[in-house]
C-alpha cells in the first residue's frame, strides 16, 4: 500500500497582508477505518510553525527529531529559529534519509521576527524545497486543496479574512477526500499574536 | 434465405468495417442492451483483463475507478422492514458522489439496496423492476420477494467469474411472505434472513445494530435504530458517509423516511446525549 | 381465372418476354395519389396529393424525410415505402458514421435499386409496390430520382409517379426548360401546378391534402404541411382541377368545371 | 466478490486469480516497444501552410535496430488532393494502403457519378477501421497522417493512431517527430489563425529542417525521405529526396558527445 | 450471451490472426487498449439554462496532440442535448457518435427530439452495454426539460443519478475543481453569519456568476495540472418561453 | 484462562501493556515471529523497570512517558532488517495529574491517546459501539457492560471460537486481574 495514503490527512499554509495561516485535518486512520478524531498534524517551533502529512509513525519521529535540534538551536542562539532557517534543517534532515526517505510531505509557515515577512515553503519526502509565494498544500487531498486554493486565494488577505479563505479551503477539501476530515485546526500567525482554533467540520 | 441472397448480393460497404459480426459495431440502431449482447474483448481471459483496468485497489493507479464503497443494513422487526443505507460513492481515496440514492425503488412493493459497483446495482435492479412487472402480467399477481431475489441471484450466476460486483438486499411486503428480506450478491449467493449489514461498513453497522436488536422494536424505535447504526457506519468508515437514505417497508408498500445529512444528526446525538466522546470539542 | 398462366411469381417470363408481377406493380404504384418532383440549378422539390380514407381520418404521410440533405416522396404501397425508407437511413447514417461525408443521392439510389431488382429474380419473393420520387443535394449539386419497384431507377428533370400522374408529366414536359433557373418557390409553384393537372374531377389542391419538401444547396431537407403550405398554393392560381372542362387552362380560369362521376379511388387507402 | 473492509466489492483472488499487471504495460507515453510490430517505420512529419499542406516521411524500414529497406514509400497519394502518411508497422502500413485503400478507391471511382473520397472522408474511415481492430484487439500498429482539403476547400491534416485515437491540429508528427520536430512546427504555426501566413516555401523549408533534426537525433532514420506538397493544382510527391546541407559539425558543441573531456 | 470467438471474416484475405508469432487462437498483447488524453469538462445548471464547458487540449504523456480538440459535442440540430465526454480519446467520440445515431434515429421514427431523461437512460444502456470491456469515457449530458436546465454525469460504465445533478465536472483535473464547486455552487461549508447553526439556502445560480465559476475553475485547473490548458469551449443552452437557444464561446488557456 | 495466554505485560505498578498480531499475520508466518512479540514485550518491560530502579524510584515512569519510550522502540525496529510485527495497547494511570490514560500503538508505531480502542477484528466491530456507549465519567460498572456487549458482538459476529478474555483493571491503587 502507497505510504503516503495509509494514515491520511491534510495540511495547507497561505500568506496574507503581513500574516500567515497554516491549518490541517485531524484524522488519523488506518486505510478505511478512522482511529482517532483528534491527531493534529501542526507543529509548533516557537513562532515557526511545521504541518506534516504521511505516514503517522514517520510524522511522530519527524516532529520530535525536529523539536530536539530546534531546542539545541535556541540553546547555542539563544533566540527562536526563524522560519527561513528552520526550512533549511527540515530540508536537510529529511535528505539525510535520501536512500531510505521518511513518508512525510512537510510544510512550514512563519513570519520572520526580523523582517516582519510572512513566510511558507513546502517539501517532498526528500526535502525538495518549494517556496512558494501565495499557498502551499499537502496530504491526501492535495489535489483538491490545489484547486480550491488556486480559485479562492487572492493576494493581501487580512488575518480574518486568511481564516475564512483557508477555513473553507481545508473543509472543502476534506470533505471531498475519504481520508482526511473528522475535525481541522486553524493557525492564524501575525506578528504579534498567534489564534489558533478548533473548526466543527463533518463527522464522516 | 437471406444468407443465400447476402452472397450475391453486395451490401454497399462490404469491406475491412463491415465483415461479419463487426457490423453491429457500427450500425447500433435499437437499444444496445435490448437483447443484452454485452461486448467482450476477445481475448484469453476477459475477466483478468477487466481487472487489471479496473482493481483500484489492487492498483491504485489503475485507469478505470469504478465507484464503490458504503454501507447499507436491512432488518425484520414486527412494523415490518426498515432499509438504511449511506449516500456516498468514491474511487480510490476520491469522493466521486455524496448524494447517490442507494435505496432503489423496485416497484411501490419492493426495494433494493445498493453496495459495490454502483452500476451493476443500478442496471441489474431497474432490470428486476421490469422483470417483476412481467411476471405480474404473466402471473396476473404481484411477484413474492423470494421470487424476485432468485431471479435477481440467477441473472448475476450468469455472469460469475466475469467481474460483476454487487451486493444488494432486497426487501418488501407480500400477503404470501409478510414482510420478507433476502440478501443477494454478484457471487450468486442468496440468504434469507432477518437483518443483513452490507458494504465497507458493514461491521460498524452490525456493532450498533445487533447490541440493540430486537423484533419487538417499536416502528419509531427501529427507524431511530437503522439511522444511529449507519451514522456510526459513517463515522468510521472512510468510505461511507453523505446522507441516510431511510425507508420503512409496510403491508401497503414502502415508505420514505427522508435522505438526512448525517452532519446534523451527529452533532445532535454528540451535544444533546454525549455520543461519541472521542471526537473533541475543546483545543 | 388467371388473365395467364405466367403472372404466378416473379420469375416466369411471358411468351412475350414480360414479368407480370413487376408489371402489376407499377400498376399498383397508379393506384397511389399522385407525387412531383422536379429540380433547379440550385434546389430540388417535391410535392404530393395526400388523401384521406374517409372524411374523419387524417391524411396518409407521402414525404419522408431520409436525411438532412436527403427525402422522398412516395406513390404506393406505403409500408413499402418504410421498409426501403428505413434502409435507405441506414446507407445515409453509415455513410456519416464511416466517411464523415453526407451519402451522395445516387449511391443510396442505386442501393435501393439493388435491392428491388433481387425480388424481381428470386422466387418467393415479390417486387415492392412502391414507386419513390428521390430529391436531394450533395457535392454535384441538387438531384431528383424516380424509383420503380422493378429496380429501374433514373435521374430526372422533374417526374410524377401515382394516380393521373401522365398529365402532371405533361405540363413538366412543356415547362422543364424554365426549371434550371427558377428561384425555390417559382420552383415550387410549377411544381404544385403539375399536380393539380393530375387531380381527379372536382376535387381541388387545399393545405389539408397537399405535401410540399425542399432540399438546396445550403438548406436541408425540409417538409411543409397544412397552412405552411398556402403561401405557395395561393401563387397557384386555380387550386381545382381542370378535368372536363372545355377550355384551355387560363392562369387566372375561375370557377369550377361540369361535375362528372369521378372514378372510385379504392387503392386510395393503401397509400 | 471480497468482503474484507479496505476491498470491500473489489473481485477475489480466488476467483479471479491473482491482479495481472500485464495488461496495463503501456500506461503512458507514445512510444510502445513491443514484441508485436516487426519491420516499423519512423515519424512521418506534416504542416499546414496558406493554401495547402507538405508532409514528409523517410524512406526506411527498420527491422529492430537493422536499417532493411531503404526504399520503402510511406505517404500514399489517395486522390487528387489527399495524402496518407503512416509509420509503425510496415506491414500493417501495406495492408492499409494496398488493401484497404485501393479497395475504397476503386469502389468510389467504379461509381463514376462525379463524387470522390477527399481527406475528411478518408481520415474517418481509417480512424475507424483502426479503432474497430482495436476494439477486436487485432491492433494496425501503426500511426497515420491524413493532409489533403477538407469539404470547404480549406487545408485538412488530422492523425490516428492504432488505439483508434484521433485528433487535429495545424502541425502533426508520429513517433519521435512528436517530441522533435512539432516544436520546431509551432513556433511558425502555434494555431489555426498563423497558418495563413505561412508560405509554401516556408512551409517545405521548415518540414526539411525538421527531417534533418530527426536524421539527427531518432537512431531509426535516414537522410532519404518522400516529401509531399498539396496544393491547389493537386499533389506533388517526390520520394528518394536527400537531406539538404548535412552536417555533424554541432556534434563537438555537446558535452560528453566525442572527444573533449572537459 | 455474449460471443467469445474472434469475429469470423467473411471477406477472401485470410484470418488476421494467423500470422501471429504465438501459438492458439487468442494472442497477448503487451499493448493495453486505453490510454489517458487528459482534459477535463465541467458543467453548471442554473434556473433556466445549463453550461457546459471543456478544454481543448488534446494530450498523451507529457506531448500535446492538439490544442484544438473540442469535448463538448450536441446531439442533434434541433437536439438541446449536449454530450460532454473525456479520459480515452477514442471511447469518448465513439460514445458521442453512438449518441449522435441514437438521438437522429429517434427522431426518425418517432417524429420528436428524445427528451433528456430518454436520454440519459439510453447512455448508460451504451456505457453498460461495454461493462466486461468499459469505454474509457467519463460523460455529462446536460439538455432543456420542461423549461429547466437538467444535468446528468456519469461514471465509466454508467451509473448515474436518475434525478440528475445541479453540476458535475469530470476527467483529469476534476478533483480540482469539484471542492471549488461545493463550495461556490452548493455552498457547503458556509454558514449565514453569526447564526451558529444555519446553512445558506442554495439557490441556482445566474448566468454570469455560472460564467465566472467555470471560467475561474479552468484558470485554475490549468495552473496545477499539466493535462488542462489550451482553450476553453463553452456551450449554453438556455430555455427562452417554449424553446431554447444554443450558444458557444472558445476562450483563451495558458499554452503551457 | 492459561497463564501463557495472557497477552499483557506489568511495565510498573500503574502501566499495563497488551499486545497482538498484525490483523494480516498468519498463523505460520507468527510462529517464526512468535517468539518475538513476546520478547519484544519482555525487552519492554525491562527497561521500565530498570528506569524505575535506576533514578532512586521515587518516580515511575508516566503513561505517556513509557509510550513514548516503546513508540520510539518500534519505530526504529520498523525500519531495521526484522521488524516487529505486533499491535499494542497502553494503559495506565498517571498519579501526577491523577487521571488514566490509554495509548494505541500500531505495528507502524503509530501512536494516540485515546478514550477507548482496540486492535484487529475488534476495531471494526466494537468502535462503533463504544462510539455509541462510552463516556467520559462512566463507572466500573458501567465500562464492565459496554466490554460485555463488545465481547458478545465479537463472539456472534467474528468466525473464529472465543476461549474466553482476560480482563485487567488499571486504576489510583494499581492493576487487578478482573474475574470476566
Amino acid at each position: 500500500m502507497d505510504p503516503f495514503s495509509i494514515n491520511g490527512g491534510a495540511c495547507v499554509a497561505m500568506v496574507g497582508k503581513n500574516c500567515v495561516a497554516i491549518a490541517c485535518d485531524l484524522r488519523l486512520g488506518k486505510q478505511t477505518l478512522t482511529i482517532s478524531n483528534n491527531y493534529p498534524k501542526i507543529f509548533s517551533y516557537g513562532d515557526t510553525y511545521l504541518g506534516l502529512t504521511g505516514l503517522a509513525t514517520d510524522i511522530e519521529t519527524v516532529s520530535t527529531d525536529l523539536r530536539t535540534k530546534v531546542n539545541m538551536y535556541r540553546l547555542r542562539e539563544e533566540r527562536d529559529i526563524e522560519p527561513e532557517t528552520f526550512t533549511n534543517l527540515v530540508s536537510s534532515y529529511l535528505y539525510q534519509r535520501r536512500f531510505g526517505p521518511f513518508y512525510v510531505s512537510p510544510v512550514v509557515a512563519g513570519i520572520n521576527n526580523r523582517t516582519g515577512e510572512p513566510f511558507i515553503a513546502a517539501f517532498d519526502c526528500l526535502g525538495c524545497t518549494d517556496y512558494s509565494k501565495d499557498f502551499v498544500v499537502s496530504g491526501t487531498s492535495s489535489n483538491q486543496l490545489f484547486g480550491t486554493c488556486e480559485s479562492l486565494w487572492e493576494p493581501g488577505l487580512e488575518p480574518e479574512d486568511l481564516f475564512e479563505t483557508i477555513s473553507q479551503v481545508l473543509l472543502n477539501s476534506m470533505d471531498r477526500d475519504a481520508l482526511a476530515g473528522w475535525g481541522a485546526h486553524v493557525y492564524i500567525i501575525t506578528k504579534d499574536q498567534v489564534i489558533k482554533r478548533l473548526l466543527k467540520t463533518r463527522q464522516d | 434465405m437471406d444468407t443465400l441472397i447476402a452472397q450475391y448480393t453486395e451490401p454497399v460497404y462490404d469491406d475491412e468495417i463491415y465483415d461479419g459480426e463487426d457490423a453491429q459495431l457500427t450500425r447500433i440502431s435499437g437499444p444496445p442492451t435490448a437483447n443484452l449482447k454485452f461486448a467482450l474483448p476477445p481475448i484469453a481471459q476477459p475477466s483478468a483483463f477487466l481487472r487489471a483496468v479496473t482493481d483500484d485497489h489492487a492498483n491504485p493507479d489503475c485507469p478505470i475507478k469504478i465507484a464503490h464503497g458504503t454501507t447499507t443494513l436491512a432488518f425484520r422487526f414486527k412494523g415490518g422492514i426498515i432499509v438504511a443505507t449511506d449516500s456516498r460513492a468514491t474511487s480510490g481515496n476520491w469522493i466521486a458522489s455524496q448524494t447517490v440514492k442507494k435505496v432503489i425503488e423496485i416497484n411501490d412493493k419492493m426495494l433494493g439496496t445498493m453496495a459495490g459497483g454502483a452500476a451493476d446495482c443500478q442496471f441489474w435492479l431497474n432490470y428486476l423492476g421490469m422483470e417483476c412487472r412481467l411476471h405480474e402480467l404473466r402471473h396476473k399477481r404481484r411477484i413474492s420477494v423470494a421470487a424476485a431475489s432468485k431471479v435477481l441471484s440467477n441473472i448475476v450466476y450468469s455472469y460469475k467469474g466475469m467481474g460483476l460486483s454487487m451486493g444488494t438486499m432486497i426487501t418488501g411486503v407480500t400477503p404470501q411472505e409478510g414482510p420478507a428480506l433476502y440478501y443477494v450478491d454478484s457471487d450468486g449467493t442468496r440468504h434469507q434472513g432477518d437483518l443483513f449489514c452490507v458494504g465497507s461498513g458493514q461491521t460498524f453497522a452490525y456493532g450498533v445494530l445487533d447490541a440493540e436488536y430486537s423484533y419487538d422494536l417499536s416502528t419509531e424505535d427501529a427507524l431511530a435504530l437503522g439511522t444511529r447504526s449507519i451514522l456510526a457506519a459513517t463515522h468510521r468508515d472512510a468510505y461511507s458517509g453523505g446522507y441516510i437514505n431511510l425507508y420503512h417497508v409496510k403491508e401497503d408498500g414502502w415508505v420514505k423516511h427522508g435522505f438526512t445529512d448525517t452532519d446534523g444528526i451527529f452533532w445532535k446525538r454528540k451535544l444533546e446525549t454525549g455520543e461519541f466522546s472521542n471526537v473533541t470539542v475543546d483545543l | 381465372m388467371f388473365r395467364n398462366s405466367y403472372d404466378n411469381d416473379s420469375v416466369t417470363f411471358s411468351p412475350q418476354g414480360r414479368i407480370f408481377q413487376v408489371e402489376y406493380a407499377l400498376e399498383a404504384i397508379k393506384q397511389g395519389s399522385a407525387a412531383v418532383g422536379l429540380v433547379s440549378n440550385t434546389h430540388a422539390v417535391l410535392v404530393a396529393l395526400k388523401r384521406n380514407a374517409e372524411e374523419l381520418g387524417s391524411y396518409q404521410k407521402k414525404v419522408i424525410k431520409i436525411d438532412s440533405h436527403l427525402g422522398l416522396a412516395l406513390a404506393g404501397l406505403a409500408p413499402d415505402a418504410r421498409v426501403l425508407s428505413n434502409f435507405m437511413r441506414q446507407q445515409s447514417m453509415s455513410s456519416r458514421l464511416i466517411y464523415a461525408r453526407p451519402i451522395p443521392v445516387a449511391r443510396v439510389v442505386n442501393a435501393i435499386a439493388d435491392k428491388a431488382q433481387v425480388n424481381t429474380q428470386t422466387y418467393g419473393r415479390r417486387p415492392y409496390g412502391v414507386g419513390l420520387l428521390i430529391a436531394g443535394v450533395d457535392e454535384t449539386g441538387p438531384h431528383l430520382w424516380e424509383f420503380q419497384p422493378s429496380g429501374m431507377v433514373l435521374e430526372y428533370k422533374g417526374a410524377a409517379i401515382g394516380a393521373r400522374s401522365q398529365s402532371a408529366r405533361t405540363y413538366l414536359e412543356r415547362n422543364f426548360e424554365l426549371f434550371p433557373g427558377l428561384s425555390r418557390d417559382e420552383l415550387v409553384v410549377h411544381g404544385l401546378r403539375a399536380l393539380r393537372d393530375s387531380l381527379a374531377q372536382d376535387k381541388s389542391l387545399t393545405s389539408a391534402n397537399t405535401s410540399v419538401a425542399v432540399v438546396g444547396i445550403g438548406e436541408e431537407f425540409k417538409l411543409y404541411d397544412g397552412d405552411e403550405v398556402t403561401m405557395w398554393l395561393e401563387k397557384v392560381g386555380d387550386v381545382g382541377s381542370s378535368r372536363g372542362r372545355t377550355e384551355i387552362e387560363q392562369p387566372e380560369a375561375s370557377g369550377s368545371g361540369p361535375t362528372a362521376a369521378a372514378a372510385p379511388d379504392t387503392m386510395d387507402t393503401t397509400d | 466478490m471480497n468482503h474484507t473492509p479496505e476491498n470491500w466489492g473489489r473481485p477475489r483472488d480466488d476467483i479471479y486469480g491473482f491482479y495481472d499487471k500485464s495488461f496495463l504495460q503501456n500506461t503512458g507515453g507514445a512510444q510502445q516497444h513491443t514484441t508485436r510490430p516487426v519491420v516499423t517505420g519512423t515519424s512521418v512529419v506534416a504542416l499546414k501552410y496558406n493554401g495547402g499542406v507538405v508532409m514528409a516521411a523517410d524512406n526506411l524500414a527498420s527491422y529492430g535496430s537493422l536499417a532493411r529497406f531503404t526504399d520503402i514509400k510511406r505517404i500514399k497519394q489517395v486522390g487528387d488532393h489527399t495524402i496518407v502518411g503512416a509509420g509503425g508497422d510496415i506491414s500493417d502500413m501495406q495492408y492499409l494502403f494496398d488493401k484497404l485503400l485501393e479497395s475504397v478507391l476503386i469502389k468510389e471511382e467504379y461509381q463514376n457519378d462525379g463524387h470522390a473520397l477527399r481527406a475528411p472522408h478518408i481520415y474517418s474511415y481509417l480512424a475507424r477501421v483502426l479503432y474497430n481492430r482495436r476494439c477486436k484487439f487485432n491492433f494496425l500498429w501503426n500511426s497515420i497522417l491524413v493532409a489533403g482539403y477538407d469539404d470547404e476547400k480549406k487545408p485538412f491534416l488530422a492523425s490516428a493512431d492504432l488505439l483508434g485515437t484521433r485528433f487535429s491540429s495545424p502541425a502533426l508528427a508520429s513517433g519521435y517527430g512528436a517530441q522533435l520536430a512539432i516544436p520546431i512546427l509551432r513556433k511558425i504555426a502555434p494555431d489555426e489563425a498563423s497558418v495563413t501566413k505561412i508560405t509554401k516555401e516556408q512551409a517545405i523549408e521548415a518540414i526539411k529542417l525538421c527531417m534533418k533534426v530527426l536524421f539527427y537525433r531518432d537512431a531509426r532514420s535516414m537522410n532519404k525521405y518522400s516529401l509531399a506538397v498539396i496544393s491547389e493544382e493537386g499533389v506533388d510527391l517526390t520520394h528518394g529526396v536527400a537531406l539538404e546541407n548535412e552536417s555533424w559539425k554541432f556534434a563537438e558543441t555537446v558535452r560528453g558527445y566525442g572527444a573533449q573531456t572537459v | 450471451m455474449a460471443y467469445l470467438h474472434t469475429a469470423n471474416i467473411i471477406s477472401d484475405f485470410p484470418p488476421s490472426h494467423h500470422h501471429h508469432t504465438s501459438a492458439g487462437p487468442f494472442v497477448q498483447h503487451q499493448i493495453t487498449p486505453y490510454t489517458n488524453n487528459g482534459g477535463t469538462i465541467l458543467g453548471i445548471t442554473g434556473e433556466d439554462f445549463v453550461v457546459l464547458a471543456g478544454d481543448t487540449r488534446h494530450s498523451e504523456g507529457y506531448s500535446i496532440n492538439s490544442r484544438t480538440e473540442k469535448k463538448v459535442h450536441r446531439l442533434g440540430k434541433e437536439s438541446s442535448l449536449v454530450l460532454a465526454t473525456v479520459g480515452f480519446g477514442a471511447d469518448a467520440l465513439d460514445v458521442v457518435e453512438t449518441m449522435k445515431r441514437a438521438v437522429e434515429d429517434y427522431k426518425f421514427h418517432h417524429n420528436k427530439e428524445m427528451s433528456p431523461p430518454a436520454a440519459a437512460q439510453l447512455l448508460m444502456t451504451i456505457l453498460y452495454s461495454n461493462r466486461f470491456f468499459p469505454k474509457y469515457a467519463y460523460c455529462i449530458l446536460v439538455g432543456i426539460h420542461a423549461g429547466k436546465g437538467v444535468l446528468y454525469s456519469y461514471d465509466v460504465v454508467g451509473s448515474y443519478s436518475k434525478s440528475g445533478e445541479r453540476r458535475a465536472a469530470a476527467g483529469a483535473a476534476s478533483d480540482l475543481i469539484v471542492p471549488f464547486l461545493d463550495n461556490q455552487v452548493e455552498l457547503k461549508n458556509q454558514y449565514v453569519p453569526y447564526a451558529w447553526e444555519e446553512e445558506i439556502p442554495v439557490q441556482p445560480l445566474p448566468m454570469e456568476k455560472v460564467r465566472r465559476l467555470v471560467k475561474d475553475a479552468f484558470t485554475s485547473a490549468t495552473e496545477r495540472h499539466i493535462q488542462v490548458g489550451d482553450g476553453l469551449q463553452i456551450i449554453t443552452v438556455a430555455a427562452s418561453g417554449v424553446g431554447w437557444g444554443v450558444s458557444e464561446e472558445m476562450y483563451e488557456l495558458k499554452k503551457d | 484462562m492459561k497463564a501463557e495466554d495472557d497477552k499483557t505485560r506489568i511495565l510498573n505498578d500503574h502501566c499495563l501493556m497488551a499486545y497482538s498480531g498484525e490483523a494480516g499475520d498468519t498463523g505460520m508466518l507468527t510462529r517464526s515471529f512468535g517468539r518475538g512479540k513476546v520478547q519484544f514485550a519482555e525487552f519492554i518491560q525491562a527497561n521500565v523497570q530498570l528506569y524505575g530502579m535506576r533514578s532512586n524510584c521515587t518516580q515511575a515512569l508516566s503513561p505517556s512517558s513509557v509510550s513514548s519510550f516503546v513508540r520510539t522502540e518500534l519505530a526504529k525496529s520498523l525500519r531495521s532488517r526484522k521488524p516487529y510485527n505486533l499491535n499494542l495497547l497502553i494503559g495506565g494511570y498517571d498519579t501526577v495529574n491523577d487521571k488514566p490514560e490509554l495509548y494505541w500503538l500500531d505495528f507502524l508505531a503509530a501512536k494516540d491517546k485515546l478514550p477507548y480502542a482496540a486492535h484487529g477484528y475488534a476495531q471494526y466491530y466494537c468502535l462503533s459501539i463504544l462510539d455509541k456507549h462510552h463516556h467520559p465519567n462512566i463507572d466500573l460498572e458501567q465500562g464492565l457492560k459496554i466490554l460485555r456487549m463488545c465481547i458478545e458482538e465479537l463472539d456472534r459476529r467474528m468466525p473464529m471460537n472465543f476461549k474466553g478474555v482476560n480482563v485487567k483493571v488499571i486504576t489510583k491503587t494499581g492493576i487487578q486481574d478482573l474475574e470476566y
